[in-house]
């Protein structure tokens, strides 16, 4: 299991490494946090000629509040996100979400923004960026380009990005103060990727639901937006929510796949069930306050 | 992996049929291509370089054709190496028919199986994701043949729920990424080209089983990446 | 807890091991660590389908890689023949060749094999091995292997092995359907990889023309010397195994296997020092595996839910080229032996297919408990009687022993009852079904489970490999004590359990005394690890060279100073003459005596102060244990969570509380493992579908609770007083689990088909009453045609006799179907009319028989045979030219198939 | 394929070797560094065996490359006990309650425990069990290792085994 012979290079600036990108014509691979790409050049799976790391450069690790958001760097570590401030304020779901992926080592090296850019349709981050309507700031010798999270994800590990391009930011959207956070996820083990999981944000403005954004984990080939419950969402006060019916919206959008661990079937009762759970404590979280 | 379907390409058939038929248009549409050998009479090779995110590998393929009933269908059969990577082969049913209030009705149903590393590691994903990216397939190849109008890829019939909202719905925004096209294309080339410069009296269809095949190899390969291990 | 015999000072104390230093601070020294000069790397070209038929091998891409010192195939190793057997020295059934020549039987059989400069280079090069593989129909499940052509050309069918009667016996049969309650039960247990940290290794150097020197992994480095010496025919050449440190075997790691063994022909071949190491694909897609198999049992009870009858049918997958052709007669050994059952009948059977080979792992036939014990619950729901009442109403308790099992099993100094009953007293079953009453009003599903259990440990005697444990024991002229065992760990902790003895004995300082053991030029034979045997009999062993040694101290003392023997002891490493304390010595100062001043030792004492015993224990040693669980299953979910584990176990003898604990804990792990998480699914086309550690899943450490123990020790009958611990937790741990479950799901319905692993999704089966889980990937359990299954059916009816006299004097090249796998014997018979007597010789040896009778071709005889067990054989046997078939009856066991021709 | 000259410290003592890119930190570690305490379990992330501590964090030195750690500080379990021999106090923990058997998976999970201990001595049990779940443990059924996890948190270790 050792990976295919590559070059290795670490542009100390975003339109070095763009220029690789784009004269490696699709044959070099970005390498951030590496624990999951890592693996696959291991099993081979991954053989790139040029592997470009982007751990040196400037301006790519740390988080930053910008106009009506809070501005993730791709190469922030998952274990430097995890214990951030600015994001334990503004983007609180992130923060939850990251005690969840994978484990203290490979928080440790992993980052925020390979996750993101990498697509894993289980996975926490890619999740989050779609649930609370992240913004994804995109490079390339061509120029630069934002793409909504929403449009971002195509397939499982395919997303709109070129060749040539790089993820260079990852902007969360605020939900204001005291906005619910909804994160449950179920996995056989402290680490794996979820059988079935959610995450979202409600903005509360008086007293009614203003704002949704719900997203499934393993629910189909990509992260999964709930569109239709959100909209159900929207104007209605916590108290008064139809989490069943809710919860029937919600499953609409998904189409989870069978494997050994856990069926489709399995994967659609359970995570009904998940997110009125989810729904529930967070109406009472609110009636409590 | 099975998966039978039908599409209709906004295009006349004989305009279907000769496009299909031009390898100067595959070639030049079809990114990735490394090489392409003919070994024999009927028989070529090609190898292309498959690249989805990280995950990706250099595929060599080869395709045989039968019960060849231009322009009508024909059954095809193929087989893609990736290596240490895996493989794939397979076989499809292909019809093409005049589609009710115009254009041109590709049905198929195909029959591959995935070998090496990525039947380890694909897992029953391969299904679904082959559904997902046939209906970008169409979509786009329906852009190409259909000068820009791009139909919605009707869900694969006899499909498990897989294919539901979210995969039909995201088909037409991927139409525009060309990244995806390419990948696609990419095996079409490996296993199909080859075939074009041989053989005679061909059709459409058979892009839907090198699809397929393309469609296993990525789909697995997709999946290596979850089952890879690390975050 | 009980220390065992005599004063003991230091058995029985949790002292801390003697390896840990060396491990902690990363000093281990496993395979892979080794390196030699002139070392070179080897990777495999693996085959990605199941089965076919090799067309052509293309290595000249890979031969032109830099770096690359060659690529063999087949037949280039085949310069080095070599003769790969089974775990017992027997030869395979079906040839097995470390590399595949014309057919590929399993994903991942390597076809060839290259060899780099380094392990990255060889990969690179055999990634470019071209090969084209005519792909043939595989068989994957025990469902094809029963309905598919054999995939082993030149045999007549997919069985393997195969033991037993496929029918219950009328009377049996009467007795089952007459019966009171009648209970079934069927598990479709899962394959498992044994998934040791470390995987396997091997470093072959061969050191000129005489020498060879294989650093490797394994279970004991004597028997790997002694196969590889036996499997190469090479008695003239020294052989040296060393293998020091081992991150964990659990059965796989018993006999070199395909890898091994190619990298052991390439270096001899080549010269070179020849390193594989395996990487975790490898391990996971192409090492052997364990476990897979189905088993249904039959028991009919009478009112009070006491055992009248049972029969048991099992077949295991055995893969393509298993370790040993096994249909695990040790099931139905084991199944009720611990229990008062009149009657048992069975049919076992194992089975070929295109799947990875099947190998030991921690308790190989822990399907007997597993399935004993979780239909006993089931039973004591359907009569409606507690489960530990159901098990007190028919174990064997000491008060009914000695005993003899319904399968002929000697059954003495058992406590499987009493280990039950101090389990009760300890937990409060009463106050827990309060609990679970309370919890299930709040929604949440509470189960108890509990199971009994008796285990054979401490083997030796009855089969070529499992033979006693010598202890050479020493006292260094420093006075240190150092001793060589034939003991091995991989992770054991023999280093620390056997000096623990030696100082025991000894009387000096624990600190003292230094185990070596891991070298095959170290200490004297010893099959390792294999079947919970080294503390008991290297225990043993060592308790009683250490005495030894002391009388010699004690003799050289007494002459020394004009003392009795009786009035010398040795305590803290002092000798001491009682009443004389001025005479006390350093143990030091009487070893330098008794090397260098031989004028001063009694006469006849020899120099030196050294000892050695090799202890031939008793055939076998029993352990017991109860063990109850707690689990909380989440309704919603179908997760399941461990709440508590309580064993209690009479592992006899403790030795080091911390090893025993650690042994069971560990089993215990393994046991969580196979009930809930583990899974080696293999897809219709036999592609192994958990290739890495993201899809199989071992036990993490929020899997696994602190485990309680209520030790009910009595030591047993060997020396030392010792029970084996190593597989108990393996084997009595996924009853009680399921059971707790079962428990737990009980308002909901019974787990019929008990299927594992049991995910949350098939648990939801249960608690939903509908499928959940999905389309099942395990066999649908298709009958097999009457044609595939040449069971015991296929013995001959006595035909007409062919014409003229039948001669059948002479030599007879024969074959029995062992339970163990096939055994080749030369048969000699002699007539004088229809009278015949002859002689049987195998490798174990040669035996007479006499009052055969021989009519119109047909021979019937009976064989008296003495070992592993006194049983008697009888031979039923058709003659037919110089071809002859028939059968064996071989007691409780049933039938076995006999065949051969003239020699 | 590139080849690149790297330098770090490991345990104290400077490691420089030219090596492939495609290198893991981890093979690096044991083939140019003969620090074979370094054991590779799965190469692909899952195990923990090969963790270490690279300035002061543990990561899995099987999912890093080698020209990663060009200038990093690396400590293995080899570095941990001092000059003298005297046991770092996670092993002196694992020592006292038999938390390993094999001994494989031992040197990355003694990295782990000391990496959140050398960084913040409060860290208490709860954190150091959670850390654990990054590593597999095959043998022990991860008792020693939760009674170790106790007495480094409640500061028992040297007291002796806890029964």
């Amino acid at each position: 299991m050792k990976p295919a012979p590559f070059d290795y290079v670490a542009p100390k600036t975003v339109a070095e490494a763009c220029a690789i990108l784009s004269e490696a014509g699709g044959g070099a691979t970005v390498i951030a946090g590496g624990q999951t790409l890592m693996p696959l050049l291991n099993l081979r799976m991954s053989q790139p000629f040029i592997l470009v790391d982007v751990n040196h450069i400037e301006g790519f690790s740390g988080v930053t509040r910008v106009a009506g958001g809070t501005r993730v760097a791709p190469a922030t570590r998952q274990a430097a996100a995890l214990n951030d401030e600015t994001l334990a304020r503004y983007v609180p779901a992130l923060v939850r979400a990251l005690g969840h992926v994978g484990h203290h080592q490979t928080r440790n090296r992993g980052t925020v923004g390979g996750s993101v850019a990498l697509g894993e349709p289980a996975a926490e981050m890619p999740a989050c960026a779609v649930a609370l309507g992240a913004t994804i700031e995109i490079a390339s010798v061509r120029g630069t380009r934002t793409l909504a999270a929403r449009d971002f994800y195509i397939g499982p590990y395919m997303t709109a990005l070129e060749p040539d391009e790089l993820v260079t930011g990852i902007v969360y959207p605020d939900w204001g103060e005291g906005h619910l956070v909804l994160f449950n996820e179920l996995a056989q083990r402290p680490g794996d990727f979820a059988l079935t999981g959610m995450v979202g944000a409600l903005a509360l403005g008086g007293g009614k639901i203003a704002r949704a954004g719900l997203a499934w984990m393993a629910m189909g080939p990509i992260p999964v937006a709930m569109t239709e419950a959100e909209a159900a969402l929207v104007g209605q006060s916590l108290d008064a929510i139809d989490v069943a019916a809710l919860s029937e919206l919600a499953l609409r959008t998904t189409a989870p796949f069978d494997d050994h661990h856990a069926s489709a079937e399995y994967r659609r009762t359970v995570g009904k069930r998940l997110f009125e759970k989810t729904l529930r404590a967070a109406a009472q979280v609110k009636e409590a306050a | 992996m099975q998966m039978s379907g039908e599409q209709r390409i906004a295009a006349p058939r004989d305009k279907v049929w000769a496009a299909l038929n031009d390898p100067e248009v595959l070639r030049q549409a079809i990114p990735g291509c490394q090489s392409l050998t003919k070994e024999g009479a009927d028989s070529f090779a090609a190898v292309a370089e498959i690249k989805i995110g990280p995950i990706g590998a250099r595929f060599k393929g080869k395709v045989q054709l039968s019960d060849i009933d231009a322009p009508n269908g024909y059954t095809i059969s193929g087989s893609g190496n990736g290596g240490i990577a895996g493989s794939a082969k397979g076989g499809a049913k292909v019809r093409l028919s005049d589609a009710p209030g115009g254009g041109t009705l590709v049905s198929y149903d195909v029959d591959a199986q995935v070998g090496g590393r990525m039947a380890q590691l694909g897992g029953p994903i391969i299904d679904a994701t082959a559904k997902n990216l046939a209906g970008k397939f169409f979509a786009k190849f329906g852009e190409v043949v259909g000068g820009g109008d791009s139909p919605v890829v009707e869900a694969a019939a006899a499909a498990p729920a897989t294919t539901a909202a979210p995969v039909a719905a995201r088909t037409h925004s991927a139409a525009h990424s060309g990244s995806i096209w390419g990948w696609v294309a990419a095996l079409l080339m490996a296993i199909l080209v080859g075939y074009y410069l041989g053989a005679s009296g061909t059709s459409g269809g058979m892009v839907s089983l090198v699809l397929a095949l393309l469609v296993i190899v990525a789909a697995a390969a997709f999946e290596a990446g979850k089952r890879g291990g690390g975050r | 807890m009980s220390a065992g015999v005599g004063s003991a000072r230091l058995i029985g104390k949790r002292l801390e091991r003697k390896e840990d230093a060396r491990l902690l601070t990363g000093h281990g020294q496993f395979t892979d660590d080794v390196v030699v000069p002139g070392m070179l790397h080897v990777a495999f070209a693996r085959s990605q389908v199941a089965r076919g038929r090799i067309v052509r091998i293309d290595t000249e891409a890979a031969r032109d890689v830099p770096g690359v010192y060659g690529v063999l195939t087949a037949e280039e190793l085949a310069k080095r023949p070599i003769t790969m057997m089974s775990f017992f020295f027997a030869p395979t059934e079906v040839p097995v060749t470390p590399l595949a020549g014309e057919l590929v039987q399993y994903v991942g059989d390597p076809f060839a094999l290259v060899i780099a400069e380094s392990r990255a280079l060889a990969e690179d090069a055999a990634a470019l091995i071209e090969v084209e593989i005519e792909e043939l129909d595989p068989v994957v499940t025990l469902a094809d292997a029963k309905a598919m052509a054999p995939i082993h050309p030149g045999t007549d069918g997919n069985v393997a092995a195969e033991i037993g009667d496929e029918e219950p016996e009328e009377e049996m049969a009467a007795v089952l359907t007459s019966a009171a309650f009648r209970i079934k039960q069927k598990v479709i247990h899962q394959r498992i990889s044994q998934a040791p940290m470390e995987n396997r290794a091997i470093l072959a150097t061969r050191e000129g023309p005489e020498e060879l020197k294989l650093f490797i992994t394994c279970q004991s480095p004597h028997n790997i010397a002694r196969w590889v010496s036996l499997a190469l025919g090479l008695p003239s050449t020294s052989i040296r195994v060393i293998s020091k440190d081992v991150g964990g075997s659990f059965g796989l790691k018993n006999t070199p296997w395909k890898e091994e063994c190619a990298v052991i022909c390439a270096a001899w071949l080549t010269g070179r020092p020849l390193k594989w190491t395996e990487d975790r694909w490898e391990a996971l897609t192409a090492s052997c595996q364990a476990r897979e198999a189905e088993m249904t049992l039959d028991v009919g009870f009478d009112e009070q839910g006491r055992m009248l009858a049972s029969h048991g049918v099992y077949d295991c997958n055995n893969g393509a080229y298993p370790q040993g052709a096994d249909s695990n007669i040790a099931v139905h050994m084991f199944l009720w032996a611990a229990y008062k059952l009149p009657a048992y009948s069975f049919l076992s059977r194992g089975w070929y297919s295109n799947t990875n080979g099947l190998a030991a792992y921690r308790g190989p036939w822990a399907m007997e408990s597993l399935i004993r014990e979780t239909l006993l619950d089931k039973a004591a729901r359907k009569i409606g009687i507690d489960p530990v009442e159901i098990r007190r109403r028919n174990l064997v308790y000491l008060k009914d022993q000695p005993a003899v099992s319904s399968m002929g099993i000697p059954v003495d100094d058992i406590t499987p009852g009493e280990c039950l009953d101090k389990l009760v007293q300890y937990f409060d079953v009463a106050a827990f079904r309060k609990e679970q009453a309370e919890a299930r009003k709040e929604g949440r599903y509470l189960g108890l489970g509990m199971a009994a259990y008796i285990e054979p440990t401490g083997s030796a005697g009855s089969m070529a490999p499992m033979t006693g444990e010598l202890a050479q024991v020493r006292i260094e002229p420093t006075g240190k004590v150092t001793a060589a065992m034939s003991t091995h760990s991989q992770g054991h902790g023999t280093a620390t359990t056997m000096a623990q003895c030696i100082a025991d004995r000894l009387g000096v300082p624990y600190e003292d005394v230094t185990v070596f053991e891991g070298d095959s030029a170290h200490g004297g034979f010893g099959p390792g690890a294999a079947g919970s045997r080294q503390g008991v009999i290297g225990g043993g062993a060592a308790i009683r060279a250490a005495e030894m040694l002391s009388d010699k101290v004690k003799a050289l003392a007494a002459h020394l100073y004009n003392a009795s023997p009786e009035s010398v002891t040795i305590a803290d490493g002092v000798v001491h003459v009682s009443g004389a304390p001025e005479m006390s010595r350093s143990i030091g100062e009487l070893a330098a005596i008794a090397y260098g001043e031989p004028d001063r030792l009694p006469p006849g004492l020899e120099t030196g102060l050294e000892a050695q015993f090799r202890y031939q224990p008793p055939p076998m040693t029993l352990t017991s244990a109860a063990h109850a669980c707690v689990v909380e299953v989440d309704a919603d979910t179908g997760f399941v969570k461990i709440l508590r584990w309580i064993s209690s176990e009479d592992c006899g003898t403790v030795i080091n509380p911390g090893v025993v604990e650690g042994q069971i804990s560990g089993g215990l792990a393994q046991a969580i493992g196979m009930v809930l998480l583990e899974d080696m699914p293999y897809d219709a086309r036999g592609n192994p579908q958990a290739a890495t550690f993201k899809d199989y899943l071992l036990p993490a450490i929020s899997d696994v609770p602190m485990i309680e123990f209520v030790h009910a020790n009595t030591p047993s009958k060997t020396i030392g007083g010792m029970r084996g611990v190593g597989e108990g937790g393996a084997i009595i741990g996924p009853p009680t689990l399921v059971n707790a479950i079962a428990d737990a799901l009980s308002p909901f319905g019974e787990i019929e088909d008990l299927r594992l692993p049991l995910t949350p999704a098939r648990v939801l089966d249960v608690i939903e009453q509908r499928n959940v889980s999905g389309p099942s990937q395990a066999p649908a359990g298709a009958p097999p045609p009457p044609a595939a299954a040449p069971a015991v059916a296929a013995a001959p009816e006595p035909v007409a006799a062919p014409c003229g006299p039948v001669s059948i004097d002479g030599d007879w090249n024969m074959v029995l179907k062992t339970p163990m796998g096939p055994q080749a014997m030369v048969v000699t018979f002699r007539t004088s009319g229809s009278a015949v007597e002859g002689t049987f010789n195998s490798p174990e040896g040669s035996q007479e028989f006499a009052g055969g009778v021989l009519e119109d071709g047909r021979l019937r005889f009976d064989l008296k045979v003495e070992k592993p067990m006194k049983i008697t054989l009888k031979y039923d046997l058709q003659f037919d030219g110089d071809a002859v078939a028939g059968k064996c009856k071989m007691g409780m066991f049933g039938s076995a198939k006999v065949s051969g021709t003239r020699a | 394929m590139s080849e690149h000259k790297v330098e770090m410290t490991v345990n104290g003592a400077r490691l420089c070797a030219t090596t492939e890119a495609r290198t893991s930190l981890g093979d690096f570690l044991r083939s140019d560094g003969g620090w074979t305490g370094v054991h590779m379990g799965c190469e692909h992330g899952v195990c923990g065996a090969c963790t270490v501590i690279v300035d002061g964090a543990a990561v899995r030195s099987c999912l890093m490359l080698a020209v990663q750690a060009d200038g990093a500080t690396v400590t293995t379990a080899e570095g941990l006990a001092a000059p003298d021999g005297t046991l770092h106090p996670v092993q002196q923990a694992m020592r006292e309650n038999h938390a390993l058997q094999c001994g494989f998976c031992t040197p990355g999970v003694v990295c782990t425990f000391a990496a959140l201990l050398d960084r913040n001595e409060q860290t208490n049990e709860a954190e150091l069990v959670k850390a654990m779940s990054g590593h597999i443990c095959r043998c022990t059924g991860y008792q020693g290792i939760r009674k170790a996890a106790k007495a480094l948190a409640e500061g028992t270790v040297g007291q002796g085994a806890t029964a």
